[in-house]
């Protein structure tokens, strides 16, 4: 294993470290139990917004804590759910009165610990509310399975529902937006290369050089299907028509979408794919509003990428346009 | 009978072998999870038996719960709220108590195994832990309904946890990450049945 | 060779009309010849500020056109310098009348195909000054040699220099601040992996699953020495010492800095690595006044990272935090 | 005598002779450099095949020329320039004529090669494609001086730009990206002296 570690138990915490000196203006670090959280905070009468998660996602989620999005963020060991007492601390840290949101990944491991975090929160007296993303197609979903992932619907939600706490909307308007842009936002992913995760000292898995995981989360997990090389143009295309034909999205709607590295993947290749994902769009009648193109919720250093479409209205791309001020995502201030 | 010290040992023995199998188990969860059941086990049981040395319990009810709560603390993940609820459970049966015996036992794992059941609200054949946990207690149950004692106990729910470790082999998983990867998580033990099994195991080592 | 592409020949211009349709509202992308200009070039009464070098660099030098930074850049095939057609028909479309700057970082390819633009242009009555970025602490420096190479000192010139010259400085001034910067900014860099050049369709060179090359430059190409895996912590003293001793920087310096990966590096061994920095600047009594931690200067998917630090004084750092929008950069718009 | 139509032949061989050693090339130019000379090399001789077919130049200086500006517009790196000077101040020899003896091709060589000697600033031993240019254009001159014909004459500087190729191997560059290499570049052959033994042997082939 090559990585520019000092040692695998360490390096959350040693990256936590150099997070926290390199954006003083922005956030602050809390150690034990962990939290990043923005430097203001609490906000004054405003909702509170949290999120978490494994590391090995960078930016996401600590990356999104600022003006204008989350305010809390607690992360875990690299792809592993964080615990209870982070969460608590979190969002006691950004109470306000108003209530916390709290934004879930649909893993079992998240679920169960936000879960707790929450019934611990509302035992002292803080209003939660969780709202569980769960929007990667490439899972096949029942009534008797886990349900889908949640992957790059997460980045958009935590932008526009952090800009409608900013506005200071109440709980129950922030939590609903939530909602509304999981059941309007859907993701799928491909990975060129596994990744390896720094205590395991390994690949999680192996690719041959003319091979390709279809359908991948965010945690080097292998994907759905496991097939061989191909263009851009067909990957695009293949995951495209995988995302606009199940919410559907249809000819005349307006998206929001994001081609994500999944962080060892060069942006000239992201624009790239951009520019297919363009035509798709248009080949289907639909009009990308606004874009993210580059590295936001990544699987350590694997090659590949996701493509994200939120179906959006006006108000969601108002909220998209606010100002937004953190490590990984700025723009009006 | 089975004193606290016994149970301190049981704790003592998770950590080792949790340790021991940190690069098995995290094998196992590479091919049909993310590769950290290992190191999520070997991390929060080597803190819950710190957590014994640091402030030992004065019994039994005691020395659970404070397992359950470092678990919950430290682990993350699925195992982590999942194992945390098992020992939580099972916590409540034994409170106060500095020994218990067979029926004691029996409460104790069983009431864990609702704790799990219960939360994670999987069903046996899901590919998960509780294909190992819903026989290792039925032949737990059995063994003592038939004169066992503690020993034949855990020998029973030991060898039904391990047969029901290796019957996750061919499942297809429905909860938990294994059943995002569909007909592809066929073929692959499940991690979490695994450690349940050596769970078992290390209870029969030490608590017998 | 596994890359998210077409076909090796057309992924400079297929991610430059990536490029286009993502940042419409900064830049506006010519093909023929290739280059990448401001959306409201030329801009009145400003010094033109242009840029630019092989692809596979990215965000560099593209991702760097915009308010506040530069005026155009020239992308040329992977890692080979732009032609001077490129760099002339840049220079006019962004020609007020003020001059125009060129940013060259030191090679020969580069140095020789700007000269030639630079007749042309002059040629054809446009005022040119070329600075030439020599930062590289890796390469031995001799009166009968190349000299240094340039590298991460660039991205942090194109952005001073062209706050200067969008504060409307003239020419001369815009120039010697370049100069100034260049002599005061050095760079260091090590990968952990070769890169993929995609028409040569295999890696540039091998390392073995111990070995790192350290001194590298921005193209693949091998670095100075080649050396077992270190730890973070022995990277940043070795790189770090080499940086601060070369200037010399000295107890009571300014600085700015970047830990820049080169393309492949995620950003949990980015941020932890800038935590390393802190603590060497923090030993020799240098101060970190502003900084850039991400994937700045690239070389397309290789793993590795890079270190600069610049010397500043006070109109240095008021110039680093003037508003620039750019799709690699933005703040204060 | 050199007729126009030779010297068109001379560029369409160098297409065929870059395509086929643009692995090659690259190769070397991987050890020492960013494994694109071949790639460059190859880009802008079929670019400059495709001009010489799209407008038929009208003499050996126009078609020259029109190659020099091919190359500078199409190739880029070090070597855009450095062959496009060759082939510029070569052109300047030979303007409006369509054919020339032996004193046009050493005037036409000798001239190209002082213009990459003066735009790159390159000494022999420096490991440059000056280490080819040199010996080449030196031996050229000796086989006309000592009467030989345009075929001893493009022998005898293929022979010495292959030997000088050939020297580049032991030599530390001191010039161009391979410098940055310091005493890692000794041991390996310089792409740029192979492309020029490669330019020498194909007007052999076509000019003789
Ligand atoms: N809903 C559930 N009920 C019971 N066990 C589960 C459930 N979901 C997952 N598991 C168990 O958890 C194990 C994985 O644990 P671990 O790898 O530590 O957590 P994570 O999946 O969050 O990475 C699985 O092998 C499975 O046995
Ligand atoms: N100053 C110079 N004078 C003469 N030849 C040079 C000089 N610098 C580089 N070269 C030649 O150019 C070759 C490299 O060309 P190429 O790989 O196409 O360009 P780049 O180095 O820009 O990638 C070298 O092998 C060397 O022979
Ligand atoms: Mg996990
Ligand atoms: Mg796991
Ligand atoms: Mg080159
Ligand atoms: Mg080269």
């Amino acid at each position: 294993m090559k990585k520019l570690i000092n040692s695998p138990d360490d390096v959350v915490q040693e990256s936590l470290r150099g997070m926290e000196a390199a954006h003083a203006d922005i956030l602050k670090v809390n150690y034990d139990p962990a939290y990043i959280v923005r430097a203001d905070a609490p906000v004054k009468d405003k909702v509170g917004v949290i999120s978490g998660g494994g590391s090995g996602h960078e930016p996401m989620h600590g990356g999104f804590v600022g003006r204008g999005m989350l305010d809390a963020a607690c992360p875990g060991a690299v792809f592993t759910s964080p615990t209870p007492d982070q969460m608590e601390e979190a969002t006691k840290a950004v109470s306000s009165g108003k209530g916390v949101l709290h934004i879930v990944k649909n893993y079992t491991g998240d679920v169960l610990n936000f879960e707790t975090a929450a019934d611990l929160c509302q035992a002292e007296g803080i209003e939660v509310e969780a709202v569980v993303v769960d929007d990667d197609v490439a899972v096949k979903d029942s009534l008797y399975t886990a349900g889908r992932r949640g992957v790059g619907t997460t980045v958009l939600m935590e932008k526009i529902v952090g800009a409608a706490a900013e506005r200071g909307m109440s709980l129950k308007e922030v939590a609903d937006l939530a909602r509304k842009v999981n059941a309007q936002g859907r993701s799928m992913g491909m990975a060129l290369t596994s990744c390896t995760v720094p205590s395991a000292g390994k690949p999680t898995f192996e690719l041959g050089e003319g091979e390709i995981e279809l359908g991948i989360g965010i945690h080097g997990e292998p994907g759905r299907e496991r097939t061989s090389l191909k263009t851009a143009r067909e990957l695009v295309d293949y995951m495209g028509e995988a995302i606009f034909s199940d919410l559907p999205y249809k000819s005349g709607d307006d998206v929001i979408v994001m081609v994500n590295g999944m962080g060892g993947t060069p942006l000239i290749e992201l624009y790239l794919l951009y520019a297919e994902l363009e035509r798709v769009a248009k080949a289907r009648g639909i009009t990308i509003k606004r874009r993210l193109v580059g590295n936001y919720i990544t699987s350590l250093e694997m090659q590949g990428f996701s493509i994200t479409a939120l179906k959006c209205d006006n108000q969601m791309v108002q909220l998209w346009d606010d100002p937004v001020h953190t490590a990984g995502l700025r723009w009006g201030v | 009978m089975i004193t606290l010290s016994q149970i301190l040992a049981w704790i003592t023995q998770l950590d080792t072998v949790y340790t021991e199998n940190k690069a098995y188990l995290t094998e196992l969860d590479s091919a049909i999870g993310d590769a950290d059941h290992g190191i999520n086990m070997a991390r929060g049981f080597s803190a819950a038996r710190k957590a014994m040395e640091e402030t030992p319990p004065a019994d039994i009810g005691a020395a659970l719960k404070a397992v359950s709560m470092t678990l919950i603390k430290t682990v993350g993940g699925a195992s982590g709220p999942l194992y945390g609820t098992v020992f939580l459970k099972a916590s409540v049966t034994c409170m106060g108590q500095e020994s218990i015996d067979e029926e004691g036992l029996e409460r104790l794992l069983s009431e864990g195994f609702r704790g799990v059941q219960q939360r994670g609200k999987a069903q046996v054949g899901d590919k998960t832990m509780i294909d190992a946990w819903d026989p290792a207690v039925t032949a737990l149950k059995e063994a003592r309904a038939s004169g066992g004692d503690v020993a034949a106990m855990l020998q029973a729910a030991t060898a039904a946890a391990e047969a029901g470790r290796d019957a996750t082999v061919p499942l297809v998983a429905r909860k938990g990450r294994a059943s995002y990867l569909g007909e592809r998580s066929k073929g692959h033990q499940d991690p979490g049945a695994t450690s349940t099994a050596l769970l078992f195991a290390a209870a029969r080592d030490t608590l017998s």
